[in-house]
C-alpha cells in the first residue's frame, strides 16, 4: 500500500464521521445493490480506510473497527463458501445489512431535510417584553435553592471525551497481518495454521490471520494444503515466486 | 364561545408552544372535542395569515408560509441557517421515527450522536422527554422544527408514510435486541 | 396573497401596534386598497379569537373581548405558579453568571432557553438589555430579585468564584471543540 501522507489524505479521501457512511459510500460508489455480495467487494477498501483512520488517530476509530469484524466475516464466507458461521454471525451480518438500508434511507432524508431546512420558514410572532412586569417571586427564589440549582446545572455539564484507545489497538490491521504473516512464513518457510491461531488469544484477530493468509494465497504468495475439513491448514511459502504487495 | 376560538385564543395570548395535555385539562375538553376543534381551527386559518402547527404533544401558532419572503427581507440582517450533516441525519431519524432514544439514534447512524443531540436542543429544534414506560429518555421535534422546515405537521414530510412503514421491522428488531 | 392576510401576518409577526404609514409604504398601497383591506380583514376576524383595533394612526392585533375574563384568571394563576427547576436552573445562571446572552445560558444548560426566560421576564425576576458591542441581548437579575435574596451584588453569592470557574472551563471546552 502506498504511504499516504495527511494532506494526501484529506484531498483524496472523503472524512467521514462513522463506519456506516464510509461502508455506503464504497457501495454506492461502485453503483452496487446493499448485499453480502457487494458488502465483501468493498472490505478491502473498508479495511484500508480503517488503517488509515488508525494512524491518525480520528474520532471514533473504535466504532470503525467494530464493523470491520462483521466485514472480515463476510469477506471471509465470500472467499471460502464452505465456512460455517455461527448463528450468531450469521445474524451479525443480516444486521449489517439491515442497518446499511437503513442508515442509506437516512442519509436520503437528511439530504433533503437540508434544502428544506429555512428556506420557506413559518415565523412565530417576534417576542414583546412586557412593559410593566409584576415582581412575582416563589420558593425557588433564595439564596438556597439558587445555590443547589447552580450546583445541579454544573454537574449535568457534559464531561470531557476520552476516546477508548484500548479497543482501537485490539485489532490488528490485516496489511500488518500480512506483513507478519509474511515474515514469518518466510523465516520458516512453512507454518500450521493452528499456530498463528496460538499466538493471537484475540477471536478477531484469529480472522484477520485467516484473511490474511487466504489474501496472501489469492495473490500467489502461498502454497496451502489443508488435507480434509476442520483438518489443520498448512501454509508454505511460494518459492516459485518473489512476494509482492499490492 | 367555540372550542376552535378558544383554542386560537390561548395560542395567540402565550404566543408560544404549549402542550396539548395542558390545553385539554384547562377547558376540560374530551379527546373528541379536542381533535374536532383543531380540525376545525386548521380549517378556518386557512383564509387568513396564521397557521397551527402540531407536534406529537404541542401546539403553536405561527404564519403562513407564503409571508416566509416578506419577513426573510425584515430580518435579512439574521445568519441564514445551516444543520449540517450530522445534523440533518439525526433530525431525519428523529423526524421520521420519532420519538426515539439515543442509542437507537446511535445504532442508525453508528456513531456516538451525545454531542449533535445537545446541540440541536440547544438550538431548540428537538428535545428530550422521560418515558416512563421504557423508562428511557426519547428524542421528539418541537414546534421550531417543523416552522424551519415549512411544515404544519410530519406527515407533511417528502416519504413520511412510506418511511415508517419499512423502518416498523426495524424497530422491533432493536427491541428484541436490547 | 390578498391585502388583508398580509397586514394581518405583518400584525401577527411584530406582536405590537403598527404605524398605518408604514403599514401602506412597506406593502405600496393605495389608500383605497389599504382602507378596503382593512375593511375584509375586521370582517374575517369575527369567526376568529382575535380582532383587529384601528387608532387614527395605528392598528394592532388583539384577542377577542370574550376572552378577556379566561386571560385575566390565567395570568393570575400563572403568575402564582412554580418556576419549576428550569426556571430555577435559568435564575441561578443568569444571577452567577450574568449579565449573560441566551446563547451561553442554552449552552451551559444543553436546552433552548427562549420560553422559560420570557417567563422569568414577565415575572419581574429578570431583565434584558441590549449590548451594542456584540450586538446581542444580555440578562440579569432585577434589582426587585436581589433585594428579594437579600444581596447588593452578585459575588455575595455563595460559592460564587468556584462556580464561576466551573462554569468559564466548560464555555473554554466548549468553544475549542466547535
Amino acid at each position: 500500500m502506498q504511504p499516504l501522507s495527511k494532506s494526501n489524505f484529506s484531498i483524496k479521501t472523503k472524512v467521514f464521521e462513522g463506519p456506516l457512511e464510509l461502508l455506503l459510500d464504497l457501495v454506492e460508489k461502485r453503483k452496487l445493490l446493499i448485499n453480502d455480495i457487494s458488502l465483501a467487494s468493498v472490505t478491502d477498501e473498508y479495511m484500508r480506510h480503517v488503517s488509515e483512520r488508525q494512524e491518525m488517530s480520528l474520532p471514533n476509530t473504535a466504532q470503525f473497527i467494530a464493523l470491520a469484524a462483521t466485514l472480515l466475516l463476510v469477506k471471509s464466507k465470500s472467499l471460502l463458501p464452505v465456512l460455517e458461521l455461527t448463528e450468531e454471525e450469521e445474524t451479525s451480518i443480516e444486521d449489517l445489512e439491515e442497518r446499511l438500508k437503513e442508515y442509506q434511507k437516512v442519509r436520503d432524508r437528511a439530504v433533503m431535510l437540508q434544502d428544506m431546512f429555512g428556506k420557506n420558514r413559518l415565523y412565530a410572532p417576534k417576542f414583546a417584553p412586557p412593559k410593566t412586569a409584576v415582581f412575582a417571586p416563589d420558593k425557588n427564589c433564595t439564596i438556597d435553592s439558587i445555590q443547589k440549582a447552580m450546583y445541579e446545572v454544573l454537574t449535568a455539564l457534559p464531561k470531557k471525551e476520552t476516546p477508548a484507545k484500548a479497543q482501537v489497538r485490539a485489532v490488528i490491521s490485516l496489511e500488518q497481518m500480512m506483513k507478519n504473516l509474511d515474515s514469518r512464513i518466510a523465516r520458516n518457510s512453512f507454518l500450521r495454521f493452528s499456530e498463528i491461531r496460538a499466538l493471537e488469544p484475540e477471536r478477531k484477530t484469529v480472522i484477520v490471520g485467516f484473511l490474511a493468509v487466504l489474501e496472501l494465497f489469492k495473490q500467489g504468495n502461498l502454497i496451502i494444503t489443508q488435507v480434509n475439513r476442520f483438518a489443520d491448514i498448512e501454509i508454505e511459502l511460494d518459492k516459485g515466486r518473489t512476494p509482492t504487495y499490492y | 364561545m367555540p372550542i376552535d376560538v378558544l383554542i386560537e385564543g390561548f395560542l395567540f395570548y402565550k404566543s408560544a408552544p404549549q402542550k396539548k395535555q395542558v390545553i385539554i385539562k384547562l377547558f376540560d375538553l374530551t379527546e373528541e372535542d379536542f381533535s374536532n376543534a383543531i380540525s376545525a381551527l386548521k380549517e378556518r386559518l386557512q383564509n387568513g395569515a396564521t397557521r397551527l402547527i402540531e407536534t406529537d404533544d404541542e401546539l403553536r401558532l405561527v404564519l403562513c408560509q407564503e409571508m416566509s419572503p416578506i419577513i426573510d427581507e425584515m430580518r435579512k440582517s439574521e445568519l441564514k441557517s445551516d444543520i449540517g450533516k450530522a445534523g440533518a441525519e439525526t433530525l431525519a431519524i428523529i423526524l421520521y421515527r420519532g420519538p426515539v432514544s439515543r442509542a437507537e439514534i446511535d445504532k442508525i447512524r453508528g456513531v456516538n450522536s451525545s454531542f449533535i443531540l445537545r446541540n440541536l436542543m440547544v438550538r431548540g429544534l428537538i428535545e428530550r422527554n422521560y418515558h416512563k414506560k421504557n423508562a428511557v429518555y426519547k428524542f421528539s421535534a418541537t414546534t421550531a422544527l417543523l416552522a424551519h422546515l415549512g411544515i404544519t405537521e410530519k406527515n407533511q414530510l417528502p416519504d413520511f408514510v412510506n418511511f415508517n412503514n419499512i423502518a416498523d421491522n426495524f424497530s422491533l428488531e432493536i427491541e428484541t435486541k436490547n
